[in-house]
């Protein structure tokens, strides 16, 4: 193998010095360009996915951290398993959807399944199918596993996997193409560069009709409706899957510009970068001011939230603002967060975790600044004239997407719940879903206060 | 005085505790403990090899009370744990002789409550 | 946006391939060709390397988590020494023997210590010697820290870190030659693309000898011979190393394709990423499904042996199969892994954590998965004029390589055994490896229930 | 450095234009070497920088897991916001004088606030203002992250937010610019290819001077004298941390080279990868060795802190040393860092991570090895004609640099004393901080034993 | 009735189980406990300092007998735990008032059993 | 021969351990607890919600001693474990019919020390 590659590398090299002069040298030149350019647009992107799905093990730790710990394997199985069926399904049928050719009325798209070709065509800014894919698989994933944070404590393992088959496999795929596969809100000049909306406020929607119609976790509010804090039991876990969140971001939102070369591509690549990381420090350190000052004492999970909000907010409009407009972006995400979680404790909806709060709320403010900051001129016209991040367009989409997400899941949620096939019984739930459905503890060994 | 240990289901504490405040019985300790009883423990598997659990999660609490407080006090625990179901628990009452407050030297009667 | 992106592309070749003509650019252009080409190549080796590298803390994680608290500290430390021992000894001897010249008739290789040159041709597909070395030597410890986690809870630590020189410096290198060197079964025509053989196979029937020598823990065996479970003690860092071994895969299987530069290596490097995620997807959820099926509980230890049995059974060939025929090869390695769990157990050998069903029985079913997908011509001419991937060739080398590791292994640890180094005393194993062999505790201050 | 090679760049294109016949053909070859070295360099860099954030969480499990579970919040915490507080403030102010042009003397720089473009020169080894930002912020935060660990346990937390603003803000930037800005330090020929001084030493310094401001913890001395263990309570955790930072050290050292396009910045990366790998090992064996010859058992923590030791030392050579000499440089690491324990211990300093003898001790002797194996002229000329590396320069940084650590924070610890906004209660600390200082437990409903 | 209390060393109480078992005496509550006594504690040493651990891990077993039941249990006990080696544990025999079963309220000797 | 039970809180026990070696009582043994009594709980917040912790960590101190030996005892306990703040806990006397060295099978007072 490897020698055999060593081979092919230098005959190439062989091929360009050998070539004689004239007409076909430009192509010399010119397939230089193409061939350097197609194999770094590709490991860009290749970088890009893999980062993303470096997100997978960051809301997985966090989850698990910020739960009980007799619920940890429940909620580590749903994290795992929304990743594998997540890949099927949207090779099935997600990505044909997301990106074929529209369908009923441009509701949807259809491109057959699976991802069809292996090659492409050699040019920079040329993805391969097959790369182009996995890039796309790895986002639908994020916005799958939001929901697992939303619904911890309570919810079948069973109704988890179906949950995530139909939202890999249709409802993303859906409201994704009506912006990224050249739907109608991408038409009315919606923007959403990197999927604050597409992605996360999906996955955060989602999670909250999930969580309504779960209800609460036994002790989550107490009898007179007070709510009840039900510490995480291992923040180490937690925060560490922050960081790796707060990593995983760089391919999310840089990658996204899906190329590097060309000066405008390099230029814009590296600006989001740094606007994605200057959000996340603003959102955590407003988050930590806002509950320090609410609560008279720095809350380390809530700034874990904000940092997360603040990355939330900034993924839709990265690429067109500046550095300092990034800042703003993240401190508004970072006070928004607490104030979110604070409104669902008063309307009495239980996210363990503020899925909600985080991707959910943030997500639409990240739609809103697009409006807000983004020079519209700067990301183009729209089919219909109309300039992208225009504020009827990205009202629009900041309606429509979480409302395409919270009204599929309620039915489906409500459907399950109907064949009482949504939540455990009380006592399993008070023991421990490790136990009750996986006949399995989480931390074997440990004593734990089994009075929490 | 007397020292009253009950062995009770983990999840039912949060009743007994209330029971026993409404008969103004404030002062008690708590410490997990593994039990094993009539109740048949139960069986795991764990990557498809059987675990066989026979030692059980259970709550234990230490309340010494004067003479006269034993039987509302073991009301108020049997009110709070009971399901009907085995596993329910124990109580054991033992004689206490002595009972002192370490911040004040108090003893006895006085100290116990 | 991508579509937006994909026209840029398009466009920047056009102007590339309008301007006019003359003869030294040839050179120039040429020159420009081999310096990108050499910089990305080189570059995505870097990145394979490291990828790889990030599959160590995923071992360390996952075979931590699967094994008891008191043995923690122990297996940690096991696992950190066998990437420094690994380090070491390979570039000592590993990697002279494993592609230097036949020596022996053919036995091994030799290419004296270290690694050389620092400085290699310029030209894409050609990797810096220092490059090279560091993508191989990832490999080689991956091989050694497989055996930790068979071995693991009555090994002796001095043992472990004979056996990892040993491995590292010897056994692994030689088996290595035999195919990647270009020795006797690459000139038959035996094909292993990224080592379901020659890394996984070999770390997995290592591991089984060391787990026969030792004979199972005190307790996983009832009197009467029926397998005890003997729980993980922190599922949670199982589950994160699992993460990130699926997330290092991206580099162990794509970068082995050594080179990116020219459109039939950029696609088959996104081919085989793609494949690889699917086979893993397909892996973990047979695995969860086979146990629901068998145990009536979805096990998340097994849904995680499944994905690592998916990753390592499209390992070998990765590059030639489709995108279904990756499916269809996890699904089998994803039901291969349960029964392999279960085989073990039957026959009373005692692997903590599952190395051989995932790395030596996947291990040589990836290799057979050569002979049934791949078309074998894909893979070009061996020596002998045979096919790569042919039925001979591929039996051949699933027979021999782990015959090779698990007979070395084996007399190792006999060996071993017979000067007594080998095992912990019972006292020890009962109270734990960690205080007996280090005088540490993983979680100090944490109350474990002692009794177990 | 970095100018030598925004230098460099800009050669590089201009030796392509200046080029012979017909100016825009030769652009085109020339064009698309710009383009593309332009994507790649960009490229290597962000990837540089996203590995160097990876050294975060790193940091962050590293430093929890030797501290008792009664801190983990708080240190977690504190890991949290020096990356926060670290990106604005450098952003802010740090970078500007650490890159801007020479005031007060030279004593610092001053390139006004923020980044000011977004743009650049499109050529090989020239870097966006953003990239360029992104990767000198993760250096930053990563001097930062240093200290949390030496005065964990104790420390308040709002002192900490306040250091951590103190030393990104000002303090690191400015023995930056001494070298790195082009100062003083750099025009006599002082060499940290990576920073082993300009960043560990920084941070082992300051982390010394609060160790020392602080005091001890309380139990960690017997009344007479002795030192007292005060175990981690999570060593699992501290080993992927150590895993974490290995990794991201990949970026740290190779990407310190600022260009990977060109024969000779290609080779440079590989081999610096090469050697901080083999620094690692050695690093990490010896210090385990050491410890085993010393207390006759092998201690993880102690290995651990050895590989850090070997990355520390290596990180201001690693461009200019064989593969041998890194090995050296490692083994010596590996043995410096026990004794830099011991001598700590000796002196009734209590530095609960080892972040002096670890980042402080072998940062100096990173920068000494460059005198001892550095071939001055690898290095080229200093402004004063001196070779870089020679042992003057090196002496002269070696105590320049810790001493402006250690002496500006031992100031502002003094101070931040004085108003006792330093140290926590002893009540506070006996409790833990966790519950004090957050009301927040990290592991809620494990049973700790409560008299550690 | 009569209350036994015994502190084994942790290994042992599979063994002294297995011989409560064999007496008949199937119901017990454990709990995790430090020990310190004739058995001196060990040194550790944690990156080079030393670590006196002078509180030994225990494991305690509360078992409630009638009073006719009190000599073979504690045979039973002796007979899973002893080693011969300090640290083997005692056993402690207190006088025990009141015996309760919650699920049923049955009291005294039948409910103990 | 008697079994003193002291609750007191965990901060104190290296103290009350000093105390106790001081007047030569070498041996007890060690468990966690959580207590709830005059001392009251406190509030944590947890993402702004609201925690009431009534249960308060404490240790359990269990001491088999000869009569005799009791009034040193509980002194040594006391001036340990006493700061003056509510919370300081509380020490139990109960009497112990019997004691067995298991290691020997001693019995009685020559087993209990
Ligand atoms: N004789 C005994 N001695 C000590 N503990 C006991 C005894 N009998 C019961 N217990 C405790 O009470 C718990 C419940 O008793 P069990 O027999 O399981 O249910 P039930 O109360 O229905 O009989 C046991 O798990 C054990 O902890
Ligand atoms: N007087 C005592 N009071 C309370 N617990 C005791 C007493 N004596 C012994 N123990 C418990 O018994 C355990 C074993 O006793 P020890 O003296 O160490 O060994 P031996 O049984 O050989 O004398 C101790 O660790 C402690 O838990
Ligand atoms: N009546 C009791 N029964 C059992 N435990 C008690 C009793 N009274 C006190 N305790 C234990 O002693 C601890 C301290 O007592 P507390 O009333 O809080 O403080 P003080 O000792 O100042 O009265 C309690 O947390 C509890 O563990």
């Amino acid at each position: 193998m490897k020698k055999m590659m060593k081979i092919m590398g230098a005959l190439a090299l062989l091929v360009l010095l050998a070539s004689p002069v004239h007409a076909d040298e430009v192509v010399t030149a010119g397939s230089v360009a193409a061939e350097s350019g197609y194999a770094i647009d590709n490991l860009f992107l290749l970088l890009g996915a893999i980062l993303v799905i470096l997100m997978q093990p960051g809301f997985a730790m966090v989850e698990c951290g910020f739960n009980a710990a007799k619920n940890a394997v429940n909620i580590l199985f749903k994290n795992v398993m929304d990743l594998c069926i997540g890949c099927i399904l949207y090779f099935l049928f997600g990505y044909g959807i997301m990106y074929g050719d529209a369908i009923l009325g441009g509701f949807m798209g259809w491109g057959g399944m699976g991802i069809g070709a292996v090659g492409g065509d050699m040019a920079a800014g040329s993805l391969t199918p097959q790369c182009d894919f996995l890039f796309q698989v790895a986002f639908a994933a994020t916005a799958a596993t939001i929901v697992s944070g939303a619904v911890a404590g309570r919810l079948k393992f069973s109704a988890y996997l179906t949950y995530s088959a139909v939202l890999t496999g249709l409802v993303y795929p859906i409201s994704g193409f009506w912006k990224w596969g050249g739907g109608f809100l991408d038409q009315m000049g919606f923007y959403d560069f990197a999927g604050s909306g597409l992605v996360h406020a999906v996955g955060g929607f989602a999670g909250l009709a999930g969580a309504i119609v779960l209800g609460p976790r036994i002790g989550k509010f107490s009898a007179d409706g007070k709510p009840r804090g039900m510490p995480g039991h291992n923040l180490p876990l937690a925060a560490l899957g922050v960081f790796l969140l707060w990593i995983g971001w760089y391919g999310f939102n840089p990658a996204s510009q899906l190329a590097i070369v060309g000066k405008a591509n390099t230029e814009a690549v590296m600006l989001i970068a740094v606007n994605t990381t200057l959000a996340a420090a603003a959102g955590g350190i407003l988050a930590m001011l806002t509950t320090w000052f609410i609560h008279k004492k720095p809350d380390l999970t809530m700034a874990l939230n904000g940092i997360l909000a603040g990355l939330v907010g900034i993924t839709a409009n990265c690429d067109g603002v500046t550095n300092v407009e990034a800042l703003v972006i993240g401190i508004v995400a970072g006070i928004l967060v607490v104030l979110g979680v604070k409104l669902l404790d008063a309307i009495k909806v239980d996210d363990p975790v503020g899925a909600w709060p985080v991707h959910g709320l943030c997500g639409i403010w990240g739609l809103i600044a697009c409006a807000i900051f983004g020079d519209g001129s700067y990301w183009g016209e729209a089919a219909n004239g109309a300039l992208y991040g225009n504020w009827i367009a990205q009202i629009a989409g900041a309606v429509l997407v979480p409302l395409w997400a919270f009204g599929t899941m309620f039915v489906l949620f409500s459907i399950l719940k109907k064949f009482n096939a949504l939540r455990v019984s009380p006592e399993e739930e008070l023991r421990g879903l490790d136990i009750g459905e996986h006949g399995e503890e989480a931390y074997s060994g440990f004593q734990l206060w089994t009075i929490k | 005085m007397k020292l009253i240990i009950a062995y009770i289901q983990p999840e039912k504490l949060t009743a007994v505790k209330q029971a026993l405040y409404e008969k103004d019985v404030f002062k008690m300790s708590v410490t997990n403990a593994l039990g094993c009883g009539q109740q048949k423990g139960y069986h795991e598997t764990y990557r498809g090899a059987d675990i066989e659990v026979n030692l059980l999660k259970k709550v234990r609490l230490d309340i010494a009370v004067n003479a006269d407080f034993v039987e509302t006090t073991i009301e108020a625990i049997i009110s709070g744990a009971r399901s009907g179901n085995i596993g329910d628990g124990k109580i054991f009452v033992q004689d206490l002789e002595q009972c002192i407050r370490i911040r004040t030297g108090e003893k006895g009667d006085e100290a116990i409550g």
